[in-house]
């Protein structure tokens, strides 16, 4: 396994790809749109592959990720459900179970608990369970994470409820080029795949994202900006501050490398690896809340399998450990780029 | 055929759209007059409610989730209550929350962005807001039985809405009502949607009512339009509950005059008619109607009440918007009792991140 | 009084406890030869389960969940569906799924510890046992959907319990299926207990079957232990989900005559007369009195049959205690169609322990 | 905070002691008898505890933690629920807010995952959501783990889906007394706590625990075991391996600290530390998977802020990443005493 340049080679999958019209690979999107072009391009060429989620029909979502695809595919492809999540997870594993591929919505971050009971007793275990008799095509799609000054339960960083589960993927895209593949991948994949939405991000920016129906590998790490000094590894819509810490740091002098996990599990550790033992430091960047998140496990492989290779202590920069605040308070919550500078300084100065 | 069981869904409405009695009026309304200081709390809150959106529109709230419309059902549910009892609201019941004693400053501070506003002053045992639809139905069901299991004579009332009533935990609710014999008011109301999802898509019942069936529950639907129906609906399951006689679903027929919430746009999914003919089962001209008929209500009243409550609104409003932002530390301060010395450093650390910025 | 809705809960029974028609049989069972083959599959249930529960005091499996006196709800539901169908079981209604074609080894080796019990020769499709209660009723709802999304002439059955029946999932379950009409059948094996609790601590409902007036369902309650009863129930319904006209839900009164599993003890919370007067509607006798009155069975026949059933049994057993266990490898190959590297490094160092040791 | 040792200075803790009976001090009991202790004098010192679940009353639990309570108690302090988590959680959550303890019991581990939402949504935001009106003093049990070759999902380790979640208590005894003396301070404590029993050595062995109604420290980790050359951090049920493997080590003259972390959540590093920086090696053994495990909580500490004192990398010792398989072969997914050993002198050998 090795790592993928920002703009790594393509794998090519997918089928029926002669279904395709035209790429418009004129006009920039944003990550949202890239995320309902992916939707639309698996729609067209892939029977089997219905969306279903609250809101998700006529009205295309709350944040309109499904914006047109009920009108076009109809609503037997783009279902509105009954209100509720338990309804939705268990909907979605019998008809994955049933040979169809289901994507399905959280509408919040803060809505998808009840969604744990059927993605770990069930989802993840189908295949094991049965001896590959049943699997559980499904992709659970989550608007993720905090800063949109939204109420109460619509800001939650909640990966690491997932990221010890066996039998799943997630994945976490931070650019439209990125949302566009791993969503063709996350829908392709015959296993369950938690695919995180940062919609921090979601009109973040805009790039081209050529509508060639082109999946991204599920497994790699991305390598967003080489450096020699220091590794910065984060994920989601902390690309963005992590990527302006770079920008600071290479005004002081620091060559900084930046890395978006991109997916989480399976995690590309090696590409993680390969950095630090070039730079020989490393800053873990996310917003979870630091104990137990993510960001653990990262720091953890770190210890078992780079401690030769560090010159200085690990620095986690994340949430506090305590519930994201009411959006008065929330952007001290989230991690800014100046504690990320400051932790990579602190990294510099160590060892 | 052996029948093992029948059942039958009770309507109860008392006036009708333009206003005119449609059936005899329940005993406690003989008097209209009884009803006077609720239609002048309905029209509160209609004041508050206006005032709310526009302090949204022009970027002085977050998302606020508007309240046109359900005035009679929110009210009436609110005046049943005794203060002892335990409200749990979904996120727009202001009406029922304001005859608790819930301040409007308060409602403003958690659209607002600041967990004060759940710190209400009055009632001090209340539920808060939950934006997690429905589960709060449980925790009213685990208040009415915390209250059987002390024998304190109260009941605990949830809301929730027509989407809601599809939520696993209000059938849990219910379930558990039923199965204890709870003294549980769940409230169903019925606006026709749940954010772009009409009532009709939600569930194959006739009735929201008649889930209650599915727990052995008593249940009732009311014009929840109506605030005589609701007071009269209200009155029946608090009684009951009261009585040891266990729990009622009750469901308000009431429609959502506004989008959903000032971050939605309704008129991509519902149709001008639809909304053109809710606006003529309105709940207020229909009591106005009633209360000027009775000769109680004139437009001269009516001017000088829309004067207070304008003034009472933008105080509430003022103390909203001068109210300061809670310190850095606020977030970690009300974690645990007793907090741990690993988040007391990260306390630290903000505070001290905070002077330095 | 306006009511809104009104609802009447059927009852079905043909045969009484004592084999003697209560009623007049459904038209497909004017003769009653055709019941005999399914007489004889609950022999067959029946003397599967007691070699179960020996094998299991012999620790030669593990906990075992014996299906004693569920045998004419489990054979009539089985017998009531097509192949193409999908079959949804909890835990324990192995005679459902042997008329599905499910083998008896299967059901040793899932008890057995050993994840290839699951992996059912036939039917392919079926869903496997569901230890989480009633999950599985909701995936048989998505699979209901999947069938009707598709255009494809099948239909979903599902099993839950009395306890079952409180799940949310079960509730969630009957709620999707009135809001998509789907073609659905919830059968709720009501056999009077969920380990130690008792049917009357689940809920407040008169029947289970009622639960389905709370999404708009068919609702039927029939004696469980009264063959022609399940099976008139499940045609009735499996008709109406063919016909698209929607879900039912269906409670069969039976009971639970064993422990509920091998690792319980019935006697710390029930009581034995409670246990003797329910052996008086043991489903055997009844359907037994029914077939030697119609001259279709006698000791001879029985006597021939148990032989037969036992040397079957025996043949399954002895084919279950003969497999091999899985290599240690087993664990890792059925994750991920395609593992991952990290997974492939653990595993080849679960295969270099294995070789150590 | 600082290391407790294994027979800790309990903190004189608990309401109306006076109403105790004489403890029976004579009769050493096993860590389930030792939850049944602590259930019954915390029921009988303080009204307002209640407990709840399935098959809690006349039968007294599957595993009998609760027998004999509802006989003592009556049905209104000891009461079976219906047949549903959600519903479990949503009560014990209501109760908790409006002045009552209920210690709550989820059935068996693989049955909890329906009430994460309540959890995390609600338990541990009452407090902070409510800027300290309302809060939510509520036990759940849990008995956790594997090896009992017990049916499908009866045998999980998932403590890492809620170690990441801010306002929780997540504790877990591996001795009698310790079992005891944790639920009191659960019970007692005014914010949520999640209580995992490690029913694999529920009855593992007897020991003396007086019945005194004396409660722990829920921040602290237990030194089991002192040594000099390698610390083993462990908790639950595999502290018996752990122990048992230290015992090999000191055969080959290795001498091993053994380290009981009891409460992951706030997590004791301190104690770890101490030892780390005196051994210079680690190892962590846990029954979870080991990715994002609580392992790795616990290895990113060492790699933040014992780096220097790091005389080899840190090694993790856990179930593998996948689901604890049914238990023909359950026994083979669980961390083996010949595993700690072998990863024990890795970390010898190593540095
Ligand atoms: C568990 C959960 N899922 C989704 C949402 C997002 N959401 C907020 S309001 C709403 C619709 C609620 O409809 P209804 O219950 O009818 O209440 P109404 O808003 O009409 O009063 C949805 C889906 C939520 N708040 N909680
Ligand atoms: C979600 C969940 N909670 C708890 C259990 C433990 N449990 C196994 S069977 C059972 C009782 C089931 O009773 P019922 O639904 O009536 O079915 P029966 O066993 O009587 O057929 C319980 C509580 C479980 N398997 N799943
Ligand atoms: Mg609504
Ligand atoms: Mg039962």
């Amino acid at each position: 396994m090795s790592a993928a340049k920002a703009a790594p080679a393509k794998k090519a999958s997918g089928k029926a790809t002669e279904a395709a019209t035209p790429a418009k690979t004129d006009t920039p999107i944003t990550l949202i749109e890239a995320i309902t072009q992916a939707l639309a391009w698996e729609m067209r060429n892939d029977d089997s592959v219905v969306v279903l989620g609250e809101d998700v029909g006529v009205n295309g979502g709350v944040f309109r990720a499904t914006a047109g695809l009920q009108q076009r595919f109809g609503d037997e492809r783009v279902l509105d459900t009954p209100l509720d999540e338990t309804t939705i997870a268990g909907l979605t594993v019998g008809m994955a179970a049933q040979g169809m591929k289901p994507v399905a919505e959280a509408q919040f971050d803060g809505f998808m608990y009840p969604m744990v009971d059927h993605i770990v007793c069930h989802a993840v275990r189908l295949r094991t369970r049965t001896r590959g008799r049943l699997h559980c095509p499904m992709v659970l799609r989550v608007p993720w994470g905090g800063g949109i000054r939204a109420p109460e339960h619509h800001s939650e960083a909640n990966e690491a409820i997932f990221t010890n589960v066996p039998g799943l993927r997630v994945v976490m895209p931070s650019s439209p080029a990125r949302a566009y593949g791993l969503l063709l991948a996350a829908i392709r994949d015959p296993d369950p795949v938690i695919y995180f939405e940062p919609k921090r991000i979601y009109r973040q920016y805009k790039e081209l994202v050529p509508d060639d129906g082109e999946a991204l590998p599920l497994d790699v790490c991305y390598v967003l900006r080489d450096g020699d000094d220091i590794t910065l590894v984060t994920w989601g819509a902390q690309v963005k501050e992590t990527l302006e810490a770079a920008d600071r740091l290479a005004d002081e002098g620091i060559s900084a490398e930046v890395i978006d996990v991109a997916t989480l599990r399976p995690l590309d550790f090696d590409t993680i690896a390969e950095s630090v033992a070039r730079t020989g430091r490393c800053v873990i960047v996310h917003e979870a809340p630091k104990t137990a998140g993510f960001g653990a496990e990262i720091a953890a492989r770190l210890a078992e399998e780079s401690m030769y290779d560090l010159l200085a202590p690990v620095e986690r920069v994340t949430g506090y450990d305590t519930h994201i605040p009411l959006f008065r308070l929330e952007m001290k919550y989230l991690p800014s780029v100046d504690r990320v500078v400051a932790a990579a300084k602190r990294a510099m100065a160590a060892g | 055929m052996t029948v093992a069981a029948t059942f039958e869904i009770e309507y109860l409405q008392y006036l009708g759209p333009d206003g005119k009695p449609s059936a005899d009026l329940p005993a406690a309304f003989a008097d209209p007059a009884t009803l006077l200081p609720l239609f002048k709390e309905m029209l509160f809150v209609r004041t508050f409610d206006t005032k709310s959106i526009a302090l949204q529109r022009t970027g002085k709230l977050g998302t606020y989730a508007s309240c046109l419309g359900h005035e009679a059902t929110h009210i009436g549910i609110g005046a049943s209550m005794q203060p002892e009892d335990v409200f749990a609201p979904s996120y727009r019941e202001y009406g029922a929350q304001f005859m608790r004693g819930v301040h409007p400053r308060e409602v403003l501070m958690y659209w607002g962005g600041d967990e004060r506003g759940n710190d209400f002053e009055v009632p001090r045992h209340d539920f808060s807001w939950s934006v997690p639809i429905s589960t709060q139905c449980l925790h009213a069901a685990g208040a009415a039985l915390a209250f059987k299991l002390r024998r304190e004579p109260r009941l605990a009332v949830a809301c929730c809405g027509d989407g809601g009533s599809s939520k696993t935990d209000f059938y849990a609710a219910l379930n558990s009502a039923g199965a204890y014999t709870l003294p549980l008011v769940l409230c169903v109301i019925n606006n026709g949607w749940a954010i772009s999802v009409p009532r009709s898509a939600q569930t194959g019942a006739k009735t929201l009512a008649q889930k209650g069936i599915a727990g052995g529950l008593h249940c009732l639907q009311v014009d929840g339009n109506d605030l005589v129906a609701v007071m009269e609906g209200m009155r029946r399951a608090t009684e009951r509950a009261r009585n040891g006689d266990g729990g009622t679903v009750i469901e308000f027929l009431t429609y959502r005059l506004h989008d959903h919430t000032t971050a939605d746009d309704a008129r991509r999914y519902r149709s001008e008619e639809e909304v053109k003919e809710a606006w003529k089962r309105d709940p207020i001209p229909r009591l106005r109607a009633f209360l000027a008929a009775s000769k109680l209500w004139d437009e001269k009243k009516e001017k000088a009440w829309a004067e207070e409550c304008g003034k009472r609104v933008d105080a509430e409003i003022n103390a909203y918007l001068e109210s300061k932002v809670q310190p850095v530390e606020a977030m970690f301060d009300y974690l645990y009792a007793d907090p741990p010395a690993d988040l007391l450093a990260q306390r630290a650390a903000a505070i001290a991140l905070e002077k330095r910025t």
